[in-house]
């Protein structure tokens, strides 16, 4: 049987989440091959939209690829190029962050940020009935978090919760902790945090337990780091909960596609993996122990 | 007269280090992969290669004159999204068609221009160090662009894009734009560099300012020239980007400062200023954007160490032409 | 007391100028007249350059007027003298060390054709002025790899190519060789022919007596002296700069020769000298006379472990290596570079860290002792001489000053063998003296020593015995009556008999 | 020599100029926040300056010799990645203990000398300049500690770090142990800067290299010391860091390179060597650090703009030590 390469492309490591991702997407590929011998998986990682672009050109000039399976760094930039691939008659599947024209992928695996941010939002305003003060942490200035903030505001309109203030935490735990460190200096009375990813949280937490202040009922991350999704099912009241965001998407991107490949029945479409709130009760099912993240 | 005796080997080491430092890369990369040597391929890299060029040659010229600009990646996704934004604004008034894309252009090169402008007076006139005003700078470009985009990508119309593209993606006899420019800003950089005045005055300030200015050289307007230069072609080279990728955010033309950098001394320029050559950095750029170009025809190591060779492979690029006395 | 009648092309009336608190020129009088050419002389630190300077714009006066022309000119950049017509040629060398010869000769003044340089008509110019000058360097050579004769004659070109009206030279000649400076003063001649005024400084008052028309000698920052050159003699004029009765320059050889210090055989420094040999005692000055470009800097240099050379040396009868110049220096091997700027001295340094730089394992006990240092700096300046601001770089001192802080700098690593290049470079007559016996007491106290000079006299004047180099090699050895200008000339020039008959030059071509 | 007519006044200004514009942030940071002159909020501010104040401190005596070190903050990653890696490694044959907590530090120490050796090598015996040695180092280190944590975050043991964490927030008589541990890095730094051979030879070095050798110091040494003690420096940071969150991924130390090196210069050390002090660094330090305090304690402007208001402030404050003469 004829070989198949797949080629896929997704940001470089650069904080939990990323290398959560990175880590399935790499499981998946041995997986795969050991299973499929007729497939080959090329990958490749890039620390920003240029060069991924650069990825994908090489990909298919000198990797002669039959499928993309694509996490784009960002969606504008990775429209046009991942357009090219498309034309070119090489089978494309996005990941996460979708394309800003419609209709180029064959398929669709996404997270849903607005709706993470609405989760996210729900959850603490059923927590706090009575409103209360909240400092918002924020990731690296760019859509995806836009619109979780986005999301996030709306759901918690109504609910008489105040947000003292929002900063970038950048996805990034040392950042993070100086920000909430500033934070506390600055607010007497902090009642809750969303810190809007695990990375954060742990910043967080970490600060917050420094200044030994009990003002602070509860800090909520997200995208379902391990070591937090075990402290809710723990009963943790500093976490009490967390919001999926899976960083295995991108596997089982990888997955259908090969699946695709192999069985020349095309699975396309769109597949939302919408983001669920995760609190003690429900928490054993999303604990990974041996994922990296 | 044998005073010169080392003069000819440290030379010739030092011209032919880069070049052969490219030719086993390119070896390398046509053992790997045989399409690497497809012209397909080849334009790929050199268009791409086209952006840290063009901006590595204005980069020459102010490492040469002993000076150094940290700030040109964030000032290229800055210009990048003031351009979509103009462009995009005009749109209703201007329509897609070829005034539109000439006003995006010349708001590109205004830009560069008042930008290394501003670098180079702050550095020139008010004496202060390179390093400092360009890390300033690059911080508030960055930041500017953070904040035109509202922490998102700023993008170019759809329509206006696709008018846009063929600057990108298009050419002549098979040739893209990208590349044309490139040779041309080479061109005309290594001519700029080696028969004019202005390129031996570079060289005179980066060896010694005071000699140069007791040579009534204006040592102030050819320093500000250079930035000047720079942030034009600056402006140049993000004519070029937008219509590849359409789109400007904080992630754009992150690192590009290390890389022109890194090229231009790679290529022999020497960083302290007094010498530098505008074709080194032609293979400067060359060989960076091989190293990238030649992990992605293979999977022999894990996509982490990527860095790692890269890494490995500048330092060894350097050792190859190497010819300067150790103890330095 | 101007004698010329013509009005004075440039001249300073009651200039003074001070940096910080120090006044260093008060109230100077100079005057300079086409087709003349004046000399002006005085001691290390008088202000010659310091009144060149502000004679060409590249310092403004404190006070006074300089006046072109006789109109009072105010020069804003140093574009503005030389748009004048005037030229300096700086005590200090003034080149681009990475550029090219043509490129510096051309700095500033390129040729164009159009948009671009006129290359070759910039190389054929510079190669027509190098040959006027004799100087046989390729124009498109570096000037780093230049000797400091070579690039003096860079700078003269470079002067000589700019249409000067007014030519203003400090202490041309302190690097360049008789025959050198013969050139040179032909063609100081030739311009003055010309008419163009000539404004020269030089601490061979040889060279004053000959080529000057006017004189003015200054002392302690003030003139004290100008006229018609013809109106003194050397020795008036040493005497009027001094201010005091200079009588014999060189001390008596009283050496008392100890044990061999110093033998050297078969040694070669590739590309430069080979076929080294010689021997040195406790106590004894050995001259090392020859042309410049003979390799004596390159053969003592890699002596000293600062470029490598190779073959037998003993110290002390031991055999020993030496690769860098740490380990010369702590097996008692000192060597003073020729270059005080740009391997000799720190100019942006003080006096203070310079001194010790070479010797701050002396003054350090895991911390430094700095009250030790500035002891030591007292002492140095005393012993020395050394005048001027103690508080200023070491950039700002005179030339001739910071030659004597390089001298005070080595002897504080109290060296049992040292080897000193051109000692007594632009330092003036007085303070010659001075250091002439100060070398005689440092052989007196039992070291051994290593004069390279390409003064003759000096040589003469000063060492036991004379070793003369050619091509890198050793041509000969002199001593006593046998050291003669005449012989060593021809030694040097590889002319003539004069066939070296010594023991130690038996020893030296074995191997 | 006009150049330094103006000496007296430029080591004046150079001096009180950092000094100034600490004193005027401090200002500006207690009017617009009340609790920015709290001990809790001035000791975070310290323990944070505390990772890059003692590597700047290294790269004080680098840059003053006329070195430079791209590498320091991937540089910290990599060690921390290394120390957790063994202390978790170690923990079921040493235990939660004394013993572990110094092993770990013993290897944090040691691969940080070894980093700064191998830094110190390629650059002094090899000769290659020491911007493209350690731009490779960098890529190198910030590779493998993202190899080694598998592109995620190393943790350390949770346990281990409850044991480990008083190293961070513990201290004695409520000064906590980075403040103290930096403020002795920073009074060893000063006392060797200003009061040893060493330091002098630095100066010397980077002042004229070629002077230096011929007055018998042992140049490549004492540049292969600066950057050893750098590296060493590192380790010392990393000891600091690591019990702060107990991880390390590939996003730690990102950019503490530009943070220190802008911190050296911003205290008056001049970038082409010659000329450094320690204690304007630690001014440096402590500007970089606040002016991000004083911007999360207020919101006057976007977030987005904090790194334009850093940028700023980092070249003003330069502006006001600025004696030196234009043209540079
Ligand atoms: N920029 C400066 N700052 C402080 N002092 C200075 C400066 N320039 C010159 N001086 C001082 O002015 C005095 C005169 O110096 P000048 O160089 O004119 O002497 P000179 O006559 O040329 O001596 P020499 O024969 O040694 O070259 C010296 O004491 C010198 O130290
Ligand atoms: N290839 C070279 N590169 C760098 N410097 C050189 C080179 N050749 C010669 N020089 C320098 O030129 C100077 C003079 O040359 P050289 O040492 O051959 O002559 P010398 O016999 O010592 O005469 P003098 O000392 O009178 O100049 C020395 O300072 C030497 O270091
Ligand atoms: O990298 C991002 C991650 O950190 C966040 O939590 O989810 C979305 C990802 O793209
Ligand atoms: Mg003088
Ligand atoms: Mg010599």
């Amino acid at each position: 049987q004829e070989t198949k390469v797949i080629g896929v492309s997704i940001p470089a490591a650069t904080h939990g989440w990323a290398g959560g991702m990175n880590y399935f997407a790499q499981a998946a590929i041995t997986r795969l091959e050991a299973t499929y011998p007729e497939l080959d998986f090329v990958l490749s990682t890039a620390s920003d939209p240029s060069r991924q672009v650069n990825d994908i050109e090489d990909m298919l000039a000198t990797r002669n690829i039959d499928a993309l399976v694509v996490l784009p760094f960002e969606s504008e930039p990775l429209t046009g190029p991942v357009q090219a691939v498309a034309d070119a008659g090489v089978w494309v599947t996005v990941v996460d962050r979708g394309l800003s024209v419609e209709g180029i992928e064959d398929l669709y695996v996404a997270g849903d940020n607005p709706g993470f941010g609405r989760v996210s939002g729900e959850y603490m305003a059923s927590q706090m009935p009575d409103g209360g003060d909240i400092v918002v942490l924020r990731g690296i200035p760019t859509t995806i978090d836009n619109e979780r903030v986005a999301g996030f505001e709306e759901a918690i309109e109504g609910s008489g919760i105040n947000i003292l203030g929002m900063e970038h935490g950048n996805w990034n735990r040392d950042t993070s902790f100086t920000v909430m460190q500033d934070f506390l200096s600055r607010h007497e009375n902090i009642d809750a945090v969303w810190a809007s990813d695990d990375d954060m949280a742990i910043g967080v937490l970490a600060a917050i337990e420094a200044a030994g202040r009990d003002d602070i009922q509860f800090v909520l991350g997200g995208a379902g780091m391990k070591e937090m999704i075990q402290r809710a099912m723990e009963g943790d009241s500093m976490i009490p909960a967390n919001v999926t965001y899976p960083p295995s998407m991108i596997a089982s991107a990888i997955e259908v596609t090969a699946l695709g490949m192999v069985s020349q029945t095309p699975v396309s479409g769109e597949f939302i993996i919408g983001s669920v709130l995760v609190t003690q009760e429900n928490a054993e099912e999303f604990y990974y122990p041996d994922s990296p993240f | 007269m044998n005073t010169s005796a080392k003069a000819p080997r440290k030379v010739s080491m030092g011209v032919i280090g880069p070049i052969l430092a490219l030719i086993l890369l390119v070896i390398a990369g046509a053992l790997m992969n045989s399409n690497f040597l497809d012209w397909n391929n080849i334009s790929n890299v050199l268009a791409r290669s086209a952006f840290i060029g063009i901006i590595a040659v204005g980069m020459t010229f102010v490492i040469t004159a002993g000076g150094l600009d940290l700030s040109v990646g964030s000032m290229a996704a800055f210009i990048a999204g003031l351009m979509i934004l103009v462009m995009n604004t005009a749109l209703p008034v201007l329509g897609v068609g070829i005034p539109i894309v000439l006003l995006g252009m010349a708001v590109a090169l205004l830009a560069g221009i008042v930008a290394g402008l501003l670098n180079g007076i702050l550095i020139t006139r008010l004496g202060i160090e390179a390093f400092i005003v360009t890390l300033g700078s690059m911080g508030i470009y960055r930041s500017l662009v953070t904040w035109l985009a509202d922490g998102g990508t700023l993008s170019l119309d759809f329509t206006l894009r696709t008018f846009y593209q063929p600057v990108y993606y298009g050419g002549i006899f098979g040739v893209s734009w990208p590349i044309i420019v490139f040779a041309l800003v080479v061109v005309v950089g290594e001519v700029l560099m080696r028969a004019t005045a202005f390129g031996r005055h570079c060289a005179a300030i980066g060896s010694n300012d005071q000699v140069a200015r007791y040579s009534a050289v204006r040592v102030a307007r050819v320093r500000l020239l250079t930035y000047v230069m720079l942030g034009l072609l600056v402006g140049v080279a993000t004519i070029m980007y937008v219509p590849r990728l359409g789109s400007a955010s904080s992630a754009t033309g992150l690192l590009w400062e290390l890389e022109a950098i890194a090229a231009v001394i790679v290529g022999g320029t020497v960083l302290k200023g007094g010498f530098g050559r505008v074709w080194g950095t032609v293979i400067g750029v060359l060989i960076l954007t091989l190293i990238g170009n030649i992990l992605n025809l293979t999977d022999f190591v894990s996509p982490y160490l990527n860095g790692a060779i890269q890494g490995a492979i500048i330092i060894l690029a350097v050792i190859l032409q190497r010819g300067r006395k150790p103890g330095l | 007391m101007g004698i010329a009648v013509s009005t004075p092309i440039l001249a300073l009336s009651q200039v003074s100028r001070s940096f910080g608190p120090i006044e260093v020129l008060h109230s100077v009088d100079i005057a300079l007249h086409p087709g003349r050419v004046h000399a002006l002389i005085g001691e290390n630190g008088a202000g010659k350059s310091t009144m060149m300077k502000i004679m060409t714009g590249y310092q403004p006066p404190s006070a006074g007027r300089v006046l072109l022309d006789g109109a009072p000119v105010t020069f804003t950049d140093m574009g503005q003298a030389e748009a004048q017509g005037i030229s300096l040629i700086h005590q200090e060398f003034n080149l681009a060390e990475q550029l090219t010869v043509e490129q510096n000769i051309f700095l500033g003044a390129e040729l164009r054709r159009g948009w671009l340089l006129d290359k070759a008509a910039m190389r054929a110019k510079s190669r027509e002025l190098l040959a006027r000058l004799r100087c046989d360097v390729d124009p498109l050579s570096v000037i780093s790899t230049l000797s400091n004769s070579d690039k003096q004659m860079v700078e003269i070109a470079k002067a000589l190519l700019r249409d000067t009206r007014i030519l203003i030279m400090d202490e041309p000649t302190a690097v360049l060789t008789r025959t050198e400076t013969e050139v040179l003063l032909e063609q100081v001649r030739a311009l003055r022919d010309h008419g163009t005024a000539v404004l020269f400084t030089s601490h061979k008052l040889d060279e004053v007596s000959a080529i000057a028309d006017d004189l003015t000698i200054m002392r302690d920052g003030a003139v004290v002296w100008s006229g018609p050159a013809r109106d003194m003699d050397e020795h008036q004029m040493a005497e009027a700069m001094v201010g005091r009765e200079i009588s014999t320059l060189y001390p008596p050889k009283t050496a008392t020769q100890g044990a061999l210090a110093l033998e050297v055989e078969g040694f070669r420094v590739p590309g430069f000298a080979q076929d080294i040999g010689f021997t040195l005692r406790k106590g004894e000055i050995l001259g090392v006379a020859g042309l410049m470009g003979s390799g004596r800097t390159e053969t003592f240099e890699g002596l000293a472990g600062l470029r490598p050379g190779h073959g037998v040396v003993r110290i002390d009868g031991a055999p020993v290596t030496i690769r860098h110049p740490w380990e010369a220096l702590a097996m008692g091997l000192a060597y003073l570079t020729e270059d005080r700027k740009t391997r000799g001295l720190l100019l942006q340094k003080g006096l203070g860290e310079n001194l010790t730089l070479q010797a701050l394992h002396r003054f350090s006990n895991w911390l430094l002792d700095k009250r030790a240092e500035d002891a030591a700096l007292t002492r140095a300046v005393a012993d020395f001489d050394i005048r001027g601001s103690r508080d200023v770089d070491v950039g700002s001192l005179s030339g001739g000053n910071q030659q004597k802080l390089l001298f005070a700098k080595i002897m504080l690593s109290d060296p049992g063998i040292l080897v000193i290049d051109e000692p007594t470079r632009g330092i003036d007559i007085g303070t010659k003296q001075q250091m002439y016996q100060f070398i005689r007491k440092l052989a007196a106290e039992g070291r051994a020593i290593i004069v390279i000079s390409s003064e003759m006299q000096e040589v003469i004047g000063l060492a036991d015995r004379v070793l003369v180099m050619r091509q890198g090699r050793i041509a000969g050895e002199l001593a006593g009556p046998e050291m003669t200008e005449d012989a060593i000339v021809r030694l040097a020039m590889g002319v003539g008999a004069a066939a070296p008959a010594t023991g130690n030059r038996q020893k030296e071509t074995s191997e």
